[in-house]
């Protein structure tokens, strides 16, 4: 009934480790990297962060595949909107802009 | 309801509507059955709120300069129509009332797992709705039901905060009853009721739940940022400060596509139910149907910027979102399919919910074939905004969605309060509703592609010709509407006594008598065959 | 009477037929499944009605060779209908080079246009039939779309960006436009008229009634009253010679092109991409020009030409 | 028979639509789960209107995220951390029946929630209003209008001041719903002590202490984006 219980030394690890990589982060964020990678490694090591608390805080390690199921589904609509919104954002530029505009100003022909 | 007396036939035994009596005993009650009929009124009311604001409308339209009222309100109109519709009967109709109702009673359980939720749900439709009909009392909102802005946000002189509160509210209400339906239809199936031994009801309810957790909350954030924009200015869709008013329309369509689902996928999941009992068969194609709903649920999450092709999103944002509109067609299609398979062979019989259904069918066939020209690229450029756009979706939500919710209620009446009602009266308003139907949307196809944009209070006189018949149509539709209004009311008290099972139909809420006893069934069910066995139907008569 | 009840819109663009062969199909291909459901429908209705009470029908459970049939003919269908609009769109969506250029401004709640060469017009739009036409659309206030059903085009109109659509009419005659795109009170007032003209016409029209500036010589006017040119003459800024079209390198090592949208930015929001090379002086012109003002010094600098030279 | 129900509530924890205990704690928790599936799509919906801006306008949205202060966002992200911690071992405690422990620990985790708000409110958003950066006329009479110092470093940043105001709003926005959240889980928390201390949860039955815990995890989550999404654009010094 209790669920799993898991054992408190798991609990004090994941808090060190957690403690870490936000300095971590912190330190990263001083490092001059060139320009997207700062983003990436800030987002990998959010996303490593939150999946401990998901794991083990929140017990999806131990849980049910159904649990799991939802915990995917809740961050794979979070990317579909993401993503399919971006691909708008991102691709607007491609339009091939007309440049053959040779109206002077003298009027045609 | 609670005043009503009952016959001495079906006062023999305690069901959910003679346990208790009195206002009280039904605003506080947590029983799935009752919320279901709070709902029922709550939404039939809101029916005719939105229908009066449509007949308006079609008055209107029948002069090319408009014949009743300023440009202003006809505005108003259209507006209040397309919220009040979408967002407050449609999306809520087979859900939170057949929905409510059947959902537990078919999984063989004695209520929702969250039984007082499922009462809030109740009353945040109420207040959403009672703040969308006071920003309609105080002067009315003119941004369209699509609240675009940066119309709705700087322009507008109009109440949008209002009826934006009242649908983001009712966006809560959505997202309890989906978050309800998942929870029991995973954990509160009876012994033996496996998943693929679930009526489809439930595998369409399912994935309507599946969109409603998951798609509401951004139309509801998005909501609130429309409304902070309006009253602190923020510039968020402001293109003056950078904002992009692009982003809203992305953010309102990736609900507002789904949304579309919500409002049909119960109605399909009525559709196996009504098209099994009506043939004696046991559905084709069983497994198909189930998981095209399912597909529908996840593809219709990726198809929103098809609403969006001539906005100025991206051409290959554009090419993407029509390749996949394509393919959410594709399960539909199945779905019609194997219906129409299912009647090969049957005994059909012309019971006034398969007279819908039949007209389902079809209907949504037209509507839905009508999506796929909206969804070509080319196409779409010319109809975006016309008249063709209105047809398509009138098609699948009138002829669609609401037939069959009225195929359903004609279905259950007898299950939800004992009696049946006038049979000849239900056949005749079917047909009635049928032929208004037609005559009110089939000629805004026309209009669409001759080039008459949606909105329009004042329109070119060459297109009136087609608007009267329009109007003429809507005519006759709002007298279909009126007829099943009356004779289920008077059945309630005058209708013949049902039984537990009048169609001799399947699935375990025909086990039990009617109404249903507050728990549902006097011991839980153990299933031991698969949905529709329609076989076996003989032998119990 | 019937000629109050046409069935299809004017064909007047070259694209309009081949839209319209399009449409044909689609809706052949609807007719012929409305027609084969609901026919089916009927038939298994009346065929299989329900004869006795305790009729049992056959139990039949599925069949996976049907499930394939109809997955397939009607994906086949779709793939063609897909191609084919896109197609379609993809090749309209780009305008042919030497396309006459109209600017399209559309404001609550009627339409101003401007025709590089000068003549404004207020909904109303004169064309010469046979050369193809460029319109550059945005809004002072709210979206809008500018729809011309006779030749199958439309686009929103939406504030702070640039849109455009182009056309080619094939017949002379007057056909309708419309604003598509909700836009308040008036919206169904904010329509007007095209005129296609004979070339012959058109160049009369032109060069009659009142005469005005061209719209590339109003905004070389604008360049010297809103004193650009005490930078951009001088050298403490970039020449505009040559620079359209033509990409440019950005201090955050990006490189854009100088397009219409480019411009418009580098006016209103200077400081948001800063040339490489260059300091981030100019201050911003936002509230000081109007967007008909904007596209005026946008065709000044088009016309410019993209040979660097002294203006 | 309503009232049999009313009182086999009380009586019994076994709610009537469901068969057993297992099955309730079974629904309860997926529940929660379900919930906060929807919280991320809640968030998300400013998740992408943020990571739209922050594309078209990197420039200003870096300069905004200068005007904050890292080392208050990174405090309160190991406070909010060490919040988790003690939540675990709330639920721990609750697992394996330790009255007194559980109370304890629920204690401290409403206590560290609270120094997470103290913290943002009193060294943050009070900042935030002195220095007129609240975004557009969130408080009357009040719009945003960096001056002197504030000013001037933007513009060095060469930074558009409307896109500066679109960071700030998306920087109340968010912190201001995970501030929401942190109340509404703070509350949560105030009731479950009070229960705990009468003693009303057992090894059978701590479904509101696991799910509350949940919600608390999920708002920590939030946080673990937040900070590097909102505290350190472009790189800090
Ligand atoms: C219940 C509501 C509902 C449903 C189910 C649908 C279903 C579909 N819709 Fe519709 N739609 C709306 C409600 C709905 N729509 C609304 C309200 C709007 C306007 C919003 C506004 O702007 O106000 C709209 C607008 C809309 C647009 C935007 C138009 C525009 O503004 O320019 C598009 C474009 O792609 C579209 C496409 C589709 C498609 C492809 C389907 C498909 O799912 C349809 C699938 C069904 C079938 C295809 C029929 C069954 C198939 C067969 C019998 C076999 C034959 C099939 C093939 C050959 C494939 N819809
Ligand atoms: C579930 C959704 C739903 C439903 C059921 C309906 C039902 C109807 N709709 Fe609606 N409609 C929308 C959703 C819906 N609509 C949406 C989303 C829009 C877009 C809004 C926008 O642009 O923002 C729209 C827009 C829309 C327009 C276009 C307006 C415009 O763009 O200018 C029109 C025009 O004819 C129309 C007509 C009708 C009619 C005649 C009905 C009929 O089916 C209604 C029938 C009901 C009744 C008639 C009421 C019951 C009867 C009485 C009250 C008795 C008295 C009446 C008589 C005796 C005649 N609708
Ligand atoms: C105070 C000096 C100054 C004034 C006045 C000025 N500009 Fe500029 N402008 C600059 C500088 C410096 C740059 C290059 C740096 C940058 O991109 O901001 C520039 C860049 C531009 C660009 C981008 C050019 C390129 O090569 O990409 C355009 C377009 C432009 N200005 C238009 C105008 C117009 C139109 C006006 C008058 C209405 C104007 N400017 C007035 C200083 C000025
Ligand atoms: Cu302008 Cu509608
Ligand atoms: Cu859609």
């Amino acid at each position: 009934m209790a669920g799993h219980v898991v054992p408190q030394k798991v609990y004090f690890v994941i808090f060190a480790l957690l403690i870490g990589l936000t300095g971590l982060t912190t330190w990263v964020a001083t490092l001059d990297m060139p320009s997207p990678w700062n983003t990436v490694v800030a987002l990998a090591i959010a996303i490593f962060k939150a999946s401990l608390v998901i794991l083990f805080f929140m017990h999806v390690k131990y849980s049910s595949n159904l649990t799991r199921a939802a915990v995917v589904a809740g961050f794979f609509w979070l990317a579909i909107l993401l993503v399919f919104t971006l691909s708008d954002i991102l691709t607007r530029q491609w339009i091939p802009q007309s440049t053959g505009w040779t109206t002077t100003i003298e009027s045609p022909h | 309801m609670s005043t009503t007396t009952l016959e001495p036939s079906i006062e023999t035994h305690v069901h959910y509507l003679n346990v208790s009596y009195g206002i009280k005993s039904w605003l506080l009650t947590t029983d799935h059955k009752r919320i279901g009929l709070l709902y029922l009124a709550s939404i039939t009311l809101m029916f005719f709120v939105g229908g009066s604001a449509a007949v308006l409308m079609r008055l209107h339209l029948i002069e090319p300069q408009g014949g009743l009222v300023e440009p202003e309100t006809y505005n108003k109109l259209f507006t209040m129509h397309g919220i009040i519709m979408v967002f407050f009967f449609l999306i809520p109709s087979i859900p939170a009332t057949l929905g409510n109702f059947l959902v537990p009673m078919m999984l063989g359980a004695r209520d929702l797992a969250f039984p007082r939720l499922n009462l809030m749900s109740w009353y945040l439709y109420m207040i959403g709705a009672i703040f969308t009909l006071s920003a309609i009392a105080a002067g009315g909102v003119d941004t369209g039901w699509t609240l675009y802005p940066p119309y709705s946000s700087a322009y507008s002189h109009t109440h949008v905060i209002m009826a934006a509160l009242g649908i983001f509210i009712a966006g809560f209400s959505s997202i309890l009853t989906g978050f309800n339906f998942i929870v029991t239809i995973h954990k509160m199936r009876a012994p033996g009721l496996t998943w693929f031994r679930l009526p489809l009801f439930i595998w369409a309810h399912y994935a309507t739940s599946v969109i409603q957790i998951l798609g509401t909350p951004v139309v509801a954030v998005t909501i609130a940022l429309l409304a902070l924009e309006r009253l602190f200015h923020i510039g968020l869709f402001d293109p003056n400060v950078g904002g992009d008013p692009i982003l809203f329309q992305h953010l309102f369509w990736f609900y507002s596509h789904p949304a579309v689902y919500i409002m049909i996928l119960p109605g399909m999941g009525v559709m196996s139910e009504l098209i099994t009992c009506f043939s004696r068969k046991r559905v084709f194609g069983y497994s198909f149907i189930a998981f095209s709903s399912v597909a529908i649920a996840v593809l219709s999450f990726l198809v929103w910027g098809h609403h969006m092709f001539v906005t100025g999103q991206s051409v290959y944002a554009g090419l993407v979102f029509s390749a996949l509109s394509f393919m959410v067609a594709i399960p539909s299609a199945i779905k019609v399919f194997n219906w129409m398979a299912t009647l090969y062979k049957g005994s059909i019989s012309y019971d006034a919910p398969m007279l819908y259904a039949l007209g389902f069918v079809g209907l949504f066939t037209m509507g839905g074939v009508t999506g796929l020209f909206l969804s070509s690229l080319a196409v779409d450029v010319h109809v975006h905004d016309t008249y063709f756009v209105i047809a398509h979706f009138h098609y699948i939500m009138v002829g669609g969605a609401v037939m069959a919710y009225l195929g359903g209620i004609h279905f259950w009446w007898p299950k939800i309060t004992g009696r049946m009602y006038p049979d000849g009266w239900a056949r005749f308003a079917a047909l009635v509703i049928f032929v208004g139907f037609n005559l009110t949307f089939f000629p805004q196809y026309m209009l669409g592609y001759l080039g008459m944009p949606r909105r329009y209070a004042v329109y070119p006189a060459e297109f009136q010709v087609l608007n009267v018949m329009s109007s003429a149509g809507a005519s006759i539709l709002g007298i279909g509407y009126l007829i099943p209004l009356i004779y289920l009311t008077w059945s309630m008290r005058y209708g013949k006594v049902a039984g537990p099972n009048p169609w001799k139909a399947k699935g375990l809420e025909w086990t039990t008598p009617s109404p249903p006893p507050t728990e549902n069934f006097e011991e839980t069910p153990v299933v031991t065959e698969e949905a529709y066995n329609y076989s076996a139907v003989g032998e119990e008569a | 009477m019937w000629s109050g009840f046409p069935l299809r819109p004017d064909q007047a663009s070259t694209i309009a037929e081949g839209f319209d062969h399009l449409f044909y199909f689609e809706t052949a291909v609807a007719i012929f499944f409305a027609t084969f459901i609901f026919g089916t429908i009927f038939y298994f209705a009346i065929k299989y009605r329900r004869r006795s009470d305790d009729e049992r029908p056959p139990e039949i459970e599925g069949s996976l060779a049907l499930e394939l049939t109809w997955t397939l003919i009607p994906s086949a269908l779709c793939a063609i209908m897909f191609f084919w609009a896109s197609s379609l769109y993809f090749t309209n969506s780009r305008p042919p080079t030497r396309a006459l250029e109209v600017f399209v401004i559309g404001k609550q709640w009627m339409w101003h246009l401007q025709h590089a060469e000068g003549p404004r017009e207020i909904n109303e739009l004169h064309v010469p039939v046979g050369r193809p036409v460029k319109l550059t659309m945005t809004s002072e206030d709210v979206i809008h779309d500018f729809f011309i059903p006779a030749f199958r085009v439309k686009h929103d109109v939406v504030p702070g960006q640039y849109h455009s659509i182009w056309f080619e009419a094939t017949k002379t005659g007057k056909y309708h436009f419309f604003c598509a795109q909700y836009c308040g009170a008036q919206h169904s007032g904010m329509i007007g008229w095209v005129y296609v003209m004979s070339e012959v016409d058109y160049e009369q029209w032109l060069t009659g009634g009142a005469k005005n500036e061209s719209m590339a010589a109003s905004g070389a006017d604008l360049y010297q009253k809103l004193a650009c040119i005490t930078c951009h003459g001088t050298g403490r800024a970039p020449a505009f010679n040559g620079i359209y079209g033509k990409p440019v390198k950005l201090t955050d090592g990006q490189t854009v092109t100088a397009d219409d949208a480019y411009i418009r930015e580098s006016i209103l929001n200077p400081s948001a991409k800063i040339v490489e090379g260059y300091t981030p002086i100019m201050p911003t012109f936002k509230g000081q020009v109007s967007e008909e003002e904007l596209l005026q010094l946008i065709a000044f600098i088009k016309s410019l030409g993209t040979e660097p030279q002294k203006p | 028979m309503a009232e049999h129900q009313a009182q086999s509530a009380v009586m019994d924890p076994l709610a009537h639509q469901f068969d057993d205990l297992q099955q309730q704690h079974e629904a309860s928790n997926f529940g929660m789960w379900i919930f906060l599936a929807t919280e991320v799509m809640f968030f998300g919906g400013m998740f992408a209107g943020y990571t739209i801006y922050r594309h078209e306008y990197f420039t200003a949205f870096a300069a905004g995220s200068h005007l904050l202060n890292w080392k208050f966002g990174a405090t309160n992200t190991a406070v909010l951390i060490c919040s988790s911690l003690t939540m675990a071992l709330a639920v721990h405690a609750a697992q394996t029946g330790k009255r007194k422990a559980l109370v304890t620990f629920l204690i401290l985790t409403i206590l560290l929630g609270m120094a997470f708000l103290g913290i943002k409110f009193t060294f943050e958003w009070s900042r935030d209003w002195n220095e007129n950066l609240i975004p557009g006329e969130l408080i009357a009479g009040h719009p945003f209008a960096p001056q002197g110092e504030i000013l001037k470093q933007l513009q060095e940043a060469h930074a558009g001041l409307p896109q500066v105001e679109l960071f700030m709003f998306f920087y109340f926005a968010l912190t201001g719903f995970h501030a929401l959240h942190m109340v509404v889980g703070i509350g949560l928390l105030t009731v479950l002590t009070v229960m705990a201390w009468q003693g009303r949860f057992s090894p059978e039955r701590f479904n509101p202490v696991e799910g509350s815990g949940l919600y608390w995890h999920f708002v920590d989550i939030v946080w673990i984006f937040l900070f590097p999404l909102l505290y350190l654009i472009g790189g800090i010094s």
